[in-house]
Order: structure tokens, then C-alpha cells, then sequence
């Protein structure tokens, strides 16, 4: 088993889909200059302009053909730089990839992949830090993976590969240089299934992305507190994963859910709502949400930092539900 | 030039044929409509028959359609069944959408008809797809996208058209220049609104402007268009003059428009005019068309018989169709 | 006191914003035609061209413009035809109207009202019947307000007026012909803070917009069963009034939350947390839900009308909640 | 046309301070980013001088600016203070933004200078906003938008354009044509890339391209421009020619363009060219050239030491400025 990046990791998951001929991938600076956050580096050089789209930025347009690549059978990978853009192709994602299959009463089927890029902390201001995959999560007719680490990225990716349904395959900028490991056989991370990444008694701690790596730290910290949490990260956000979240909350009797997002309306609410439909007697105190503080993202650091979610707020928040 | 001189006379009858089962099959939605058998946006097309007629006809089989939600005419063109779009507009389940995407929303993946979508100006993305595709694949495929006038003023008309022609994708843009979006004239929307077609050889393709109230113009028009695509030169774009003669919508009073431009319009009817020629070039006499006709009336009644005697979709179908996989 | 309908009581807020010479109204077929949903009828004549702007199909530069002209100083009304429409839209407001405050340090302001069409049941299809509101009411920045009757609509017009930020305006689609009386005298509805429409004591049904005029229905239908329901009207969901909400839960100690849109991802869920952290002790079963069943919208009309909650559903609900 | 012909010395000087303020400060800025004093996203405008001070200085005081994320050019000439631009990229509450705002997201509503936006193409909407409330209340402020050539992909450049068209509002389109977007030429996004200016004329308002690297130039074109806005005439588009001597943010390797041609550029720089012009027409001495980048040189140290000693902003900061209401 090697140790590898995240973004190595997606990079590997790209090389292995592009062995399909159906498959290309289309996004701006995606060519000569590798992608914004380098994932696509050399892959001009190997593969070549037409399988290579170096793209105008025009997100509606890139998304929208894109779906209509893959309506024609083809097996197309946008990428969109960050999903703050995604607004601009919103209409053309929502409004048609999603929705042709229904419409048509099952006629069309849209296999598009849509990398892109989540997620704060990267002192790039408030247009350039925002965490919308919940938005799209909501969306029937779309699936969205939000994998946390290497391993998941890869696996996950291949998963994305067996859809037939558009999928939103969500990067966190700030995992790209994180480590871990990945095995050189085949493995895939099924799709629409929550992954326990720590067994734990006293509490679950759900999250998903850059944040389930937070909560794996809070969880250690924890421990030398006395107490066992249990991390349960989503690894899709559509399908939801309800039954792995409700069982563990069944034994741990305590949930914290976190996100990054803003907490109106945050994604973190559905899962609170489904914790609480399915085992609310379970339950010795109120879900805990930790969310993202409702500001736009301010760009001085200090600032920042106080707005994004961290170990010491997940960790008040278990306390406080465990009455510690 | 006569019309016997460009097309057989089968050929012709079959031009007539389709643009009165336009007509026909419209005017009876309409009627539907007001009875309550179908429902929400209904949109007609009537007064525009000659462009789908005229260009879908010089397409293959192989090549795509894609619309806006005015996709009747569009749909019957590329030999869509007539049941199973009046199904459709019943909100049957032997609809051509299974009654899930109604009037705005026909889709016939079989005939190529990749849908009417009902967002102004989203289907050019779509189309820009498709066509990427066709390339791709190295595939004889072209791909027509029709749009209304109101489509160009939307920023993904300019992100569509350029990426088309920065990367040659056989796509034809058919703008059905009807002088109106809903109720602001082309002149209130688009500053450019007099030469839409001077207009988008800024994005360094060929454009041509045709009579859309003449069929036969239409047919030439876009045959050179395909010739053209299909030789490799890229994506095309063709503007056609026309007018809607009914409203926006079934909804729509037409409070906007003046009587006298009505009237002047509807003396160019397609259809009337087709007729008229059909006689006095003496392709055929009143009495086959009238014959032809009355095939049409009963086509058309059929679809409603149809429509009316299929049943609407079990309950069950809500959850079906929105994912692929599990 | 009169009787008059939703249409007139915007039509009606939309004259008496027009005194006011720095507000304009800018929209598609908002002119001769006299709007999508005429609502504007005539205000073309009565106050020309310059304050009645007939725009271009170009959703992202008339918000955009709008959000301009705010921060010159000017009250622009911007009208999207429908909020399906609004991804068109959607970086204009969120990306730029929201955070121009924020980023600016407090230089900018930007009082910016877009009014637009929410919800389904019209049998326009999976484009055009959307409920997207709750995603405005999550981004910092934004307000959203959404009545329910002609009497909140105008009260709640006139204040949304008074904010020096952006407001989205919610206008439901098959509200408009609803009737309802309203004082000649000037009154204003407080922006942010919720309307208990129908007081009872066994359970809290909280909705907004179409919604809370169902539940009120729904809540007439309880009344003859035995039991009785309190109706909380949301009344705008960005400020969201938790202390309204909280404060009937806690004296019924039963919740049930409605909306029309999807389950997964729906801004009711945000009211299910915080009713669930703010109340939690109070709770004797976990706080319903009932939201539009996972699926764009079908077109035909029993599968619509399946898809959206009605008066059975929220009845259901309710008893289910109370064990009946 | 010999510079003094043009200008009086003292404007002369004046445009040569302020280009060399912004290369100066942006070099700074460089240094500072490398030091870890600056974050996130730090786009530099060194070579690109000429067009922010030519075009800006032929602006009045009322005249509003907004412009895209590479905007510390646009903030300099527009007249904002060094130490507030410095101490906001420092993310120091005495920041022009109070830190929240960033590189990127410069303001200064005193000055008029109404924003840098990070979202390509976002600027567009605001700016033909800003132009119609102009219009609306009748005052005499134009809007001058800059814009990327990359910003031109966007379909809202189209939409912008046709309604400030369609409007006949007052604003200046000013695109500065680097030749780039990030790492792509504008040859691969934009089919019409080798004459934008000339693409512009299809939404029927006046256009211009002018040599990017010569302020005078630049000036001139702007002058002819603003005449023409300020007299009714509706928008104008100017196309300047230019190139980015850095990488497109800090964190761009440049791995894209040809070392020859950015050797021919650099030939081309702004303020050596300038500066040269200075003593060969004998409008101003080597010595007063250095006396006066010397004081330039010390309002940057000044700058960053502004910056430097200047506080964060308070944890409570966070929490302002979200809402002008309650
Ligand atoms: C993005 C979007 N904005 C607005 C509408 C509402 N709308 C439906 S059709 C229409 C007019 C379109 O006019 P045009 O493209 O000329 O087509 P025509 O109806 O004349 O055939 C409008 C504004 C919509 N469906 N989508
Ligand atoms: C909508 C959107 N898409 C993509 C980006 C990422 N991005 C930032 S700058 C840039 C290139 C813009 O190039 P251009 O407009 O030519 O301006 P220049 O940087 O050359 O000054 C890109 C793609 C963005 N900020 N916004
Ligand atoms: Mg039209
Ligand atoms: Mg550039």
C-alpha cells in the first residue's frame, strides 16, 4: 500500500476512467496548465486536445454540453474550478442534467461526472469559499460524493463511474495535500453508503469531506477526555446514508452533526431530521449541529478561521450534549 | 421556381401533409385545452409550420432535434406519433414522456427528438452536447437546435454559439423569429434586433435569413445549411421570419400587439398559401388536397380518442424514472 | 375593511412603493403584457417606461442591474418570472448583491427587492415548479420573505421596503386568487418575526407561504377530530423566528413542520434542529415532517398532486405525532 | 505626438508616479505574499500599468470604477489611499475593505471606486446597474467596467452588453486583453479573439482597441470614449492590448506561454518605455525621474509599514456588516 495525496489520488481515478473511450474530460486550465489545483498535470501532454477540453469560462455552457455529451452516450468529466461558479451553470445542472431522465419518462439517461472544488479556509474571501454540495444534494435526480480521503477518493470516483445519473463529485481545497493510504488492487468505496471511520460508545460525531478529518482529530482528543465517539462520515450526501447514521446514534444515544455550511439551511438539518424521526427515543439529548458561522467568508485569517468549524468547537459540542 | 421544379409531387403532398397535421393537431389542443383535458402552458405553434416542416424534412434520421417548450411542431416533423404526443398533452401514460413532461417537455429518444426544454435558452447548451458528441464519435450526425427569438437574449445563447464554432460542432441554430418573446417585442429586448443573423456571423460562422411563412424557402435555406455542416464548415445559423398567430401561451390575452400586424401576418399563412400554389401550379387539384385533408382530421381525431381512452399513469410511476441506477 | 385578492394586495404594494421616486420595477413582460401573473397590470400607463423597464430574457443582468443600481442609492424591484428561473440568477444575488456589504467593510448597501413565483401545482413540469426560497434563506446576506395571505403580502411588502438589504420576495403560484381582507388603514408586518394564524395547545404545525394556509385547513379538519392544532406562519424565512416557533412547541409539546419542496436538503429541516435544540425537554415525540415527495415534478395531474403535501398528509402527520 | 504636446508636465509626472506607485506596490506585494503576510490569491498587474492610469485619469471624480479581481491598478489610479489597499491585502482592519474583503475585493465608495468582484464576469451586471441609476437620476457619473478578455466567455458579457446598448446607458466597457485568461489564450476560448473590439460593434455601440502598453494612448482612446458616453452616445467599448508580465495569481507556475513572447512584451513595458520618453523628449530629467520614484519608493515602505503595525480586526468583526437592517 502506498502512501498517496488526495489529489494524486484523483488523478489516479481520472488516468483508470480515461481508459474508456467514451470518456473525456472538459474544464478551463485543465490543459497546459494542469488545473487549477493540479489534478489534471501532464494529462494534454498524455492524452491529447480532443480527450483534454481546455474550455472558454462559460460554466453554463461547459455543464450543459457536458449533458448533452453524455446523453449521447458519451461518459463526459466536467470540471467546474469551484463550486462558487457552479451558480453560473446551476440552470443547466438542476434544470436539465437532473431532470431529463424524469421528464423524458425514462427515455434519456445523463451519466455526467462534475468535479469540483468545496469548501473555506483558504483566505480567498467570501465568493470563493462557500460549501453549495448540499444544495445539490437535495436535487432528485442528482448523486453527490464527498469523499474525505485518498482512499475514498479514489473509490468513490470509481463508484461515480458506475452511475448512470449525473453526479457531483465534490473536492475539498484543502484536502488535496493530505495523505493516505491506497492499495494497488482493485477496490471500489460503494456509492450511497456511509463509511464508520471510528468505532466509538458514548457519541456519533456525523460529517463528511475536510470535516470528517476535523472530527477523526476532535475524536482523539476526546478519547484522552474519557470519551468514545464515534465518527460516521456520509462519503455521499445523495443517497443519503440514513441507516448507518440512525444505528450508530441508536447506540451511542448522542449525535453531533457538522458541517461547514452556513447552519439555515444547512445540510446538517436533514440529518438531523432523520436522526430524530428514526431514533428519537434513542436519544439522551438534542442533536447538536456545528455549522459554519452565518457570514459571508471574510478573507483576514484570524477572522476566517473563527467561522470554520474546528476540533474545539466539535469538541464543546459533544461535552455539551454529554452534559460534561 | 415552380414547386414541381424542386420537389416530387409525393414530396410535396408530404410537406402539406405534415403542416396541416400541425395545424390540425394544435387547433384540436387547443380545444382540449379549454376543456380541461390538458393542462398548465399549453403553446401553439400555429402560423409557424413552415419552418419545422421545411427544415426538419432536410435532415437524416440519424440527426438530433432539440426545441424550446413550442415543440408540437417540432416533435410531429421528425415523425413523432400523434398519439403519443396528444397522450402526452392528456398527461397519459401512453404519452411520448409517459405524462411526465407534458406540452413543454415531448421527448422521442428513438426518433432523435431529444426534447422540448422549457427554460428559454437551455436547450442550446444541450445541443452544443450532443453535437460535441456526434464529433467525438465520428458520427454523421448533426444537430438542429431550434430557438425563439427571446433564446438570444439569454448569456448561454453567446457561450452556445461561441464554443460551437471554436470547436466546428455540426450544429445547425434555427431562430424561429416570431417578432415577440412573451409579450415585449424583439425591439424592446435585443438592441441587434433587426439583423439577428448579421448578428452571429460575429462568432465567424455562416448565417442566412429565410422566409419562415414559405416552406419551400425554408427547405432550400436549410439545405444548404446541412450541406454545409455535414461537409465539416462548422455550425450555421439560420433565422427565420415568422409570427405566431395565436398568443404567447393559452393564458395570453395579446394585449401587445396591434391588430393591423396580425392581420397583415395571417395573410401570409403557410398553409393557405401552399394551398393556393399547390393549385394554381397544378401539383394536385382542391379535391386531393381536401381528400388529404380529411385523412389529417381523422389522424388528428384519433390521437384525441386515444388520448382520451389511455389511462393515466399508475401511482407507483411518481418514483420511477428519476435515477438510473440504485 | 376589504376583501380583496393576493394579486391586488402586491399590485397594491407595488403603487404605494412607486411614490417613492427612487423605485423603479424591472422584469420580463412586466409592460404591455402587464406580467406573467398580472400583477402589473396597467403600470405601464399609469407610470412609463423609465420606472417601468420591460427587460431582455437575461435573468443574470437584470438582478445583477438591479443590485447595481441599489448600491447607487436607487430601491430597484426586480421580477423573476419564476424562481425556477432564478439559476440563472443566482450568482448576481448570492455571489454579489448578498456579500457587497460584508466585503466592502460596510461601504455598500444594497437594498435590492427581487420579487418572484414559488411552488408547484400549476401543471407546468419539473422546470417550473420549484420551491428554491429555502437556499436564499440560507445565504448570509439575503432576506426572504413568503406570505401567505393578502393581508401578510402587503404588510410584509411594506416592510420588506424599509430593509437596506437585498430582499426575495416569494410570491406563491396559486395564491394569487386567494382572497382575503384588508385594512385601508397603513399597517405594516413585521419583517422576521412569525404569525401564529390559528392557536391550539395539542400540536404545533409549522408552514409558510400555500403551505400554511393548507395546514390552517388541515388544522380545521383536526379541530373536528379532537384535536387542536396551532398554526405557525413563517412569514419570512430569512430572519427565521426560532423564538415564535420554540415557544408553541414547548406549550404543545408536538411539532410538525410542512413544505413543498424535497425532503433531503428542505429548509424545514433547519426548523426540526433548531425546534429540537431549543426545546428538546418539551418534545413527547420526534418532530414530524412533511415535505414534496423526492421527485421532479411530474406533469401529470394525479402524479402532481401526489407529489405535493395536502391536507391528508399533514393530518397523517399530525396523528401519527400524537399516537392516534 | 510628443508628450507635451499632449499634457502639461505636471500631469506628465503625475502619470508616471502613479504607474510607478502600482508597480512598486504590487512588487511589494509580491514580497509581502512570499512572506506570508499576504494570503490567498494575489493577482498581479505589473506590465498592465499603463491602462489603469490612462484610462482612469480621464475620468471625473463622480465617475464610479468597478473592475475584476486584478484590481489593485484600478484602486491606485482611482486615487485610493496606498495604506488602506496594503493594509486590506494584510487583512488588517484599516484595511480599505476592514480586512474582509481581500485582495480581490478592494472598495473604496468614497472615491467611487464601487469594487473589485472575483467572480469572472460578475462585474458586468453591477456596472450597467450602476450606469442606469446614473441615467435615472441624471447625474453625470459614467461607470468605466474593466473586464478580462477571458471575462468575454461569459454569457454575461452579452447580456450585459445588449442591455447597456439596448439602454443607451453610460458606462465604458474596457477590456484588457492580456492575451491570457488563466492558463489559456484567448485564441483556445474565444473564436472572435483576434478583434474583440470589433465583435463589440455587433451590440451597435462604438469601439476602440489601442496599444494597451502606452498610457498616451490609452488616454487618448479613453478621452474619445468618454466624450462620446458623456454626450448621450450609450456605451463604448475599448479593447486595450496587453500583457501580464506575472503569472495570473501567485501560485501560477507559467508553464503555458513561450519564454520569446513574454521577452517581447517585457520589451514593451509601460513605464521603461515611459520613462525613456521623459528624457529623450527632455520633459523631465534622469534625476527628477529618480527623485520621484525615491518618494514613490518610500509611500510603499510607509504602506507596508501601515499594515504592518496596523491590528487585526476584532473577533467581533466577524459578525458586522452582514445586515444593514436588524
Ligand atoms: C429562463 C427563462 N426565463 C423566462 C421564461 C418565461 N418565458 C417562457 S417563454 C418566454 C418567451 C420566449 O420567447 P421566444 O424565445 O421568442 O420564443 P417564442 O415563445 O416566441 O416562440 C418567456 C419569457 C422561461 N421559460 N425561462
Ligand atoms: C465564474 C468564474 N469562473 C472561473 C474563475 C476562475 N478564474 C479566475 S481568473 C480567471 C481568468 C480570467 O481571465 P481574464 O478575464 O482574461 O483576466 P486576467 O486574469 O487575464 O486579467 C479564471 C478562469 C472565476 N473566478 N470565476
Ligand atoms: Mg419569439
Ligand atoms: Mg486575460
Amino acid at each position: 500500500m502506498a502512501q498517496i495525496t488526495f489529489r494524486e489520488a484523483i488523478s489516479r481515478a481520472l488516468r483508470e476512467a480515461m481508459q474508456d473511450e467514451r470518456v473525456f474530460i472538459m474544464g478551463q486550465d485543465i490543459g497546459s496548465y494542469g488545473g487549477a489545483y493540479a489534478v489534471t498535470k501532464g494529462f494534454l501532454a498524455e492524452y491529447g486536445p480532443e480527450r483534454i477540453r481546455e474550455t472558454p469560462i462559460a460554466e453554463s455552457v461547459i455543464s450543459g454540453a457536458g449533458a448533452g455529451a453524455a446523453i449521447a452516450g458519451l461518459r463526459p468529466i466536467v470540471e467546474l474550478m469551484t463550486i462558487n461558479f457552479s451558480f453560473l451553470a446551476m440552470d443547466q445542472i438542476i434544470n436539465h442534467a437532473a431532470k431529463v431522465r424524469y421528464m423524458s419518462g425514462g427515455q434519456l439517461t445523463c451519466p455526467l461526472i462534475v468535479r469540483t472544488v468545496t469548501g473555506g479556509g483558504a483566505s480567498v474571501g467570501a465568493t470563493h469559499s462557500q460549501s453549495l454540495e448540499g444544495w445539490f444534494a437535495s436535487v432528485p435526480g442528482l448523486r453527490v460524493a464527498v469523499p474525505s480521503t485518498p482512499y475514498d477518493a479514489l473509490g468513490l470516483f470509481r463508484s461515480s463511474l458506475q452511475q448512470e445519473d449525473p453526479v457531483i463529485f465534490v473536492e475539498h481545497a484543502l484536502l488535496y495535500s493530505s495523505r493516505g493510504e491506497v492499495p494497488d488492487e482493485p477496490y471500489v468505496v460503494p456509492f450511497g453508503k456511509a463509511d464508520i471511520k471510528r468505532i466509538g460508545t458514548d457519541v456519533t460525531i456525523v460529517a463528511y469531506a475536510r470535516m470528517a478529518m476535523v472530527a477523526m482529530r476532535a475524536a482523539e482528543e476526546l478519547e484522552s477526555r474519557g470519551i468514545s465517539a464515534e465518527v460516521v462520515d456520509l462519503q455521499t450526501l445523495s443517497p443519503l446514508d440514513g441507516d448507518t447514521v440512525a444505528a450508530s446514534v441508536q447506540k451511542t444515544n448522542h449525535a453531533v452533526v457538522v458541517e461547514e455550511t452556513w447552519y439555515t439551511g444547512g445540510f446538517g438539518a436533514t440529518v438531523v431530521g432523520l436522526i430524530q424521526e428514526r431514533v428519537f427515543d434513542y436519544l439522551n439529548a438534542p442533536v447538536a449541529r456545528v455549522a459554519g458561522v452565518e457570514v459571508p467568508m471574510p478573507y483576514s485569517r484570524h477572522l476566517e478561521q473563527a467561522s470554520i468549524p474546528d476540533e474545539s468547537r466539535i469538541i464543546q459540542a459533544v461535552e455539551s450534549t454529554l452534559g460534561r | 421556381m415552380k414547386l414541381q421544379e424542386t420537389l416530387e409531387k409525393n414530396q410535396l403532398l408530404d410537406f402539406y401533409r405534415q403542416m396541416f397535421l400541425i395545424r390540425r393537431f394544435e387547433e384540436m389542443s387547443a380545444e382540449q385545452y379549454t376543456l380541461g383535458n390538458i393542462r398548465g402552458f399549453l403553446h401553439l405553434y400555429i402560423g409557424e409550420e413552415a419552418i419545422a416542416v421545411g427544415a426538419i424534412n432536410s435532415l437524416l434520421p440519424q440527426d438530433y432535434v432539440v426545441t424550446h417548450y413550442r415543440d408540437h411542431g417540432h416533435a410531429l416533423a421528425k415523425g413523432m406519433d400523434p398519439n403519443a404526443v396528444m397522450a402526452e398533452l392528456f398527461g397519459k401514460s401512453t404519452g411520448c414522456s409517459k405524462g411526465k413532461g407534458g406540452s413543454m417537455h415531448l421527448f422521442d429518444a428513438e426518433k432523435r427528438f431529444m426534447g422540448g426544454y422549457a427554460i428559454v435558452g437551455g436547450q442550446l447548451p444541450l445541443a452544443v452536447g450532443l453535437a460535441l458528441a456526434s464529433k467525438y464519435k465520428k458520427e454523421d450526425s448533426l444537430v438542429m437546435c431550434f430557438l425563439g427569438d427571446g433564446a438570444i437574449n439569454e448569456g448561454e445563447f453567446h457561450e452556445s454559439l461561441n464554443l460551437a464554432s471554436l470547436w466546428k460542432l455540426p450544429v445547425i441554430f434555427f431562430v424561429e423569429n416570431n417578432l415577440y418573446g412573451m409579450g415585449a417585442a424583439v425591439d424592446q429586448t435585443l438592441v441587434f434586433h433587426d439583423e439577428i443573423y448579421k448578428f452571429a456571423r460575429a462568432y465567424k460562422m455562416p448565417t442566412a435569413r429565410v422566409d419562415g411563412m414559405d416552406v419551400m424557402k425554408v427547405m432550400e435555406a436549410t439545405k444548404k445549411a446541412v450541406e454545409s455542416v455535414r461537409g465539416g464548415g462548422g455550425p450555421y445559423l439560420i433565422e427565420a421570419m415568422a409570427y405566431r398567430f395565436r398568443g404567447h401561451s393559452m393564458a395570453d390575452p395579446i394585449e401587445y400587439r396591434a391588430k393591423a400586424e396580425e392581420e397583415r401576418w395571417k395573410k401570409k399563412d403557410p398553409i393557405v398559401t401552399f394551398n393556393k400554389r399547390f393549385v394554381s401550379e397544378k401539383v394536385a387539384t382542391k379535391k386531393e388536397l381536401d381528400q388529404l385533408e380529411k385523412e389529417i382530421e381523422e389522424i388528428v381525431e384519433n390521437a384525441v380518442k386515444f388520448a382520451d381512452e389511455s389511462p393515466f399513469p399508475e401511482p407507483d410511476a411518481l418514483y420511477e424514472d428519476v435515477y438510473g441506477s440504485k
